[in-house]
C-alpha cells in the first residue's frame, strides 16, 4: 500500500464540500490548501481570524502589503466585498455560529468527535490560536489530514492521547485514504481509495471503521498527484 | 451569491407566528419602517404573522411601525428598555389592560445580551441593576469584591433592520444615531432582513468603512427615500 | 423658605464642577440642560446613550435631522470630532468606566448614595432606558433635582421607599437649595442657599445633614432665576 | 483638549517597572514599532521598565518590537494565544529556560477577554477550551444543554497601539487587517497611547468611520512612515 493522496488532493476533495456562499475559516498551514480547489461556479467567503472577511489569493511576490495578512500571516488581497473589523468581531463570527465550514489540521482524531490539533504534549512552546474557538464555532468542523503519522502511526483514534483542541467537535475527516464521519461516536467511512481494501484501510486507522451503505471511491485528479 | 430580493413582500415572507422579532431602531432613528409595513400589511392580508415576540429599545410611537404592530395585535410580548415615547398610547393601553406581555430590560443589557447572543456568549456578569427589582430571581455572583448580576443572552427568529447603504454579499453601513441596536440584531438572529436607503454592488463600500460584514446578513431589499418614523408621527400618519 | 434655584441655576451650578475634556452623560430631560452652562474656557464632550460621542447643541427648529438624535429623542447637531458607534460600544463606554460623570435626575437619593430615579411604584407602564447601566458605569455619578417633591415631601432620604435605580451610587446632589455629597453613607452639606439657615434645610431634608469644615455659599447667576 | 504630544519619549514616559501593557497588533500589522523601541530605548538608557506583563497575541518575531523586549529582559510575562512565529528564538530560549512566564489564551478568549475589561464585564461563558488543557482551574457551567467556562475580563495598566489616523480628541482609523486587537485594547487600558501614521484635526475623519472613538484614547503621537515589523524581519533587523 504506498499509493495515497498528495495534500493537494486531500484539499481539492474537501473542496468540493464547500457549497457555493458558503463562509469558510481555513486553519493555518496545508488547510489554507483548499481555498485553490473551489469547484467551478461556487464561491466560498473566507475568513480569517486577524479580522478579514470575502479576501482574494496571495499576492504576487514583491507585491505584498503586511497589514493585509491572514491569520497563518501570509500576505492576502483585497477583493471587491472584503470588510476588516476586529478580533472581537471576528471571534463573534467564529463563536456565534455564524461560519458555515471549518477546515482545520489534526495530529488526532476520535470516532467521538475529539480533535487534538495545537500540542504533542508538555515539550517545547505551546500555541493555541483561534484553533479552540474554531472547533466551538462553525456549524460543521472538518479535518484534513494525511491518514497516519509520519511513522506510520494512526491519526483516527479512539481516543485522543494528545491534548485536547475540543471535545465532540469535528464531523468529517478527509485522509490521504479516505472521507470518513463522525457519528453518533463512531466512525463511518464514507469513500475510499479504490485501491485500498477494507482491511488494509482498518489495519492503519486507530478505532473501528463502520460502513453504513454504500462506500464511495476516493477519487481525485490525478494532475494533484504530485502538488 | 447575490442577497438582493426584488420586494418587501418578499422579505417578510416567512416570519411565522409566535417567532422572535428583532427590530432596529432607537426612537424614529433606524426604524425599518417599510419592512414593518409590508409585515403588517402581510398579517392583514392574511391574519399572520401573530403572537409574535419583538424585541427593540422601545415599544412604539404613534401609529406607525412598532406601534402599528401592537395596535393590530400582532404583538405578544414586548422586550425593551424604554416603552415609553412621545404617544405610547397604543402599547400604555394594551399593557394597562393586560394584552401584551412586557420584559423590562435595562437599555445597555439589553444591548449587551444581544451582542452575546450574537457572540456565542451564552452568559455574562453585569454591575447593572444589582440591588433592583430587575434583578430579582437572577444569580447574582461577587468579583473582586463587587456585585455582578447574570445575564443570558438574547436570540431571535428574524431581525429586520435599516441600513444605509448594502451591497450584494450584505455588507453595511448604517446612517448617524440610526445605526443603534441594528449591528447586533444582525448578529444574533436566525434570518437578518436589511432593508437598505442604497443597494450596491460589492467593492463599491470602502472595506474599512462597513459596519456589518455580510456573514451576518440573509437578505437586502433596496428602499430608496425611506419614511422616517419620527417625521411620521409629526404628520399625524397612521398604518394602514 | 420661598426662594430657591430655578432649574437653570442648579444645572448651571452642577455645570462649574465639570472639568475641561471631561466625558459627560447628561440623563433625558431637566440634566441635559447642564450643557448650556459650560464654563467659559472649558469643553466637555457629551455621550448619548445611542451612539453619539462628541455632538453639538440642538438644531435651529426646522433643520433637525431625526436620525441624529439624543437618548431623549431630541435633534442634536454634528461637531468636528463626532464619532457614531453602536449601542454595545456605547455601553462599553457606559459600564467600563469611561465616561467621567453622569447627571440624572432623581425620585430620591439615600444618605447611602442608593438611587431611585425610574419607577414610581407598580402603577403604570415602567420604563428604564440607560438610568441603571449610568449609575454603576460613570466614575462620578452626580443627581440634579428639586429639594422637594412638589408636594414638598423631603427627595433626600435615609432610605428610598421607591423602587431603586442603583445602590451606593451617587456621590453628588445639586438640588434646588443645596450642594450635598454623599460621604461613608452620610449627608455631607458642601454649599446651602444664603438665605436659608440649617435648621430650615434640615426641615426639608429626609436624613441627616452632617457638616464638616466650612459649609459653602450656592450662589448662581441672577440672570438664570427665571430660566 | 488636545491629546497629541510631540515626542516618542514622552509617549512612553510613564509605564512602570512590573506594569501590565497591552500591545496591538497581530504578527507584524498592527505592531507599534516605534512605540515599542522608545520604550526599549528608555529601558536601556534608565534601566526602568522592567518585570513587564505583556499582552498581544503572540511572543515577537525576530530581534525587534515585542522580541526585542523580551530580549532586552525587560518582559516577566506574556499573556498570548500563539508564541510562535518566523523567528521565535527569543521568546523560546527565555521560556524554556524558565526565565518568561506563559499565560496561553485561545485567540478569541483573548479578544473576548480585553473586551470584557473595556466594557466592564468582569466574567463571561465562552464554549471555546472546554473539556482542554486550557479550561482546568476555571469555573464550568451548563446553559441549554451544553458546557461552557466561565473566563475573567483582562485590563492593562498601559496599551500601545498603532493606528492609521488620529485627531486632536483622539478618534482613530486603521488600516486593513493592522486593526486587529487595537480597538479592543484601546478600551482595556488605564492609559492609552496611540502612534498614528496621520495626525488630523477634529472633523477631519468622517464621523461613520472612526473605528475607535476619542473616549478610550488619552494621547496620540504621529509617526509618519512607520515601519512595518514584519519588513524590519525581512531585512534581517535588530532593535537596538
Amino acid at each position: 500500500m504506498t499509493q495515497k493522496l498528495s495534500n493537494a488532493q486531500i484539499a481539492w476533495r474537501a473542496a468540493q464540500d464547500i457549497e457555493d456562499g458558503a463562509y469558510v475559516n481555513l486553519g493555518i498551514g496545508f488547510p489554507e490548501m483548499v481555498a485553490r480547489f473551489q469547484p467551478e461556479g461556487r464561491e466560498a467567503i473566507f475568513h480569517t481570524e486577524n479580522g478579514v472577511l470575502g479576501f482574494g489569493r496571495a499576492p504576487e511576490p514583491g507585491q505584498e502589503d503586511w497589514d493585509l495578512i491572514n491569520a497563518g500571516k501570509k500576505a492576502i488581497t483585497l477583493k471587491p466585498g472584503t470588510a476588516f473589523f476586529h478580533h472581537a468581531d471576528s471571534f463573534a463570527m467564529v463563536r456565534g455560529g455564524h461560519l458555515d465550514v471549518a477546515i482545520l489540521g489534526a495530529y488526532q482524531v476520535a470516532e467521538t468527535g475529539d480533535l487534538a490539533n495545537w500540542s504533542t504534549g508538555p515539550k517545547g512552546v505551546p500555541a493555541v490560536g483561534g484553533a479552540m474557538d474554531l472547533v466551538h464555532g462553525a456549524k460543521r468542523v472538518a479535518v484534513i489530514t494525511d491518514h497516519v503519522t509520519k511513522k506510520g502511526q494512526p491519526k483516527l483514534v479512539e481516543a485522543c492521547t494528545f491534548p485536547l483542541t475540543g471535545v465532540g467537535c469535528v464531523t468529517r475527516v478527509y485522509t490521504s485514504l479516505a472521507v470518513v464521519d463522525v457519528v453518533d461516536g463512531r466512525f463511518v467511512l464514507r469513500e475510499k481509495l479504490p485501491a485500498i481494501s477494507m482491511e488494509e484501510l482498518q489495519a492503519v486507522t486507530g478505532a473501528t471503521l463502520h460502513v453504513e451503505g454504500e462506500v464511495g471511491d476516493l477519487i481525485c485528479p490525478e494532475e494533484l498527484a504530485d502538488a | 451569491m447575490d442577497k438582493r430580493l426584488s420586494s418587501l413582500t418578499e422579505a417578510v415572507a416567512d416570519i411565522q407566528d409566535g417567532a422572535t422579532v428583532m427590530i432596529g431602531g432607537f426612537g424614529g432613528s433606524g426604524a425599518p419602517i417599510e419592512l414593518i409595513h409590508a409585515l403588517i400589511d402581510r398579517f392583514l392580508e392574511t391574519g399572520s404573522p401573530k403572537g409574535l415576540t419583538v424585541i427593540n429599545n422601545n415599544a412604539g410611537n404613534g401609529h406607525v411601525g412598532i406601534a402599528a404592530m401592537i395596535e393590530q395585535g400582532m404583538v405578544k410580548k414586548m422586550i425593551c428598555s424604554f416603552p415609553r415615547s412621545a404617544d405610547p398610547t397604543v402599547f400604555t393601553e394594551r399593557y394597562l389592560a393586560g394584552e401584551i406581555e412586557l420584559e423590562l430590560v435595562p437599555q445597555g443589557t439589553l444591548a449587551e445580551r444581544i451582542r452575546a447572543g450574537g457572540a456565542g456568549i451564552p452568559g455574562f456578569f453585569t454591575p447593572t441593576s444589582v440591588g433592583t427589582d430587575l434583578a430579582e430571581g437572577k444569580p447574582v455572583q461577587q468579583f473582586d469584591g463587587r456585585d455582578y448580576v447574570m445575564e443570558r443572552w438574547l436570540k431571535a427568529d428574524h431581525a429586520l433592520i435599516k441600513a444605509e447603504q448594502g451591497d450584494a454579499l450584505g455588507n453595511l453601513t448604517y446612517r448617524m444615531a440610526a445605526r443603534n441596536f441594528s449591528p447586533l440584531m444582525a448578529t444574533a438572529a436566525e434570518k437578518v432582513v436589511v432593508q437598505v436607503t442604497k443597494a450596491v454592488e460589492p467593492g463599491e463600500i470602502d472595506p474599512e468603512v462597513i459596519v456589518t460584514p455580510g456573514i451576518f446578513v440573509d437578505a437586502i431589499i433596496e428602499v430608496a427615500n425611506p419614511a422616517q418614523e419620527e417625521e411620521l408621527n409629526r404628520a399625524g400618519a397612521h398604518h394602514p
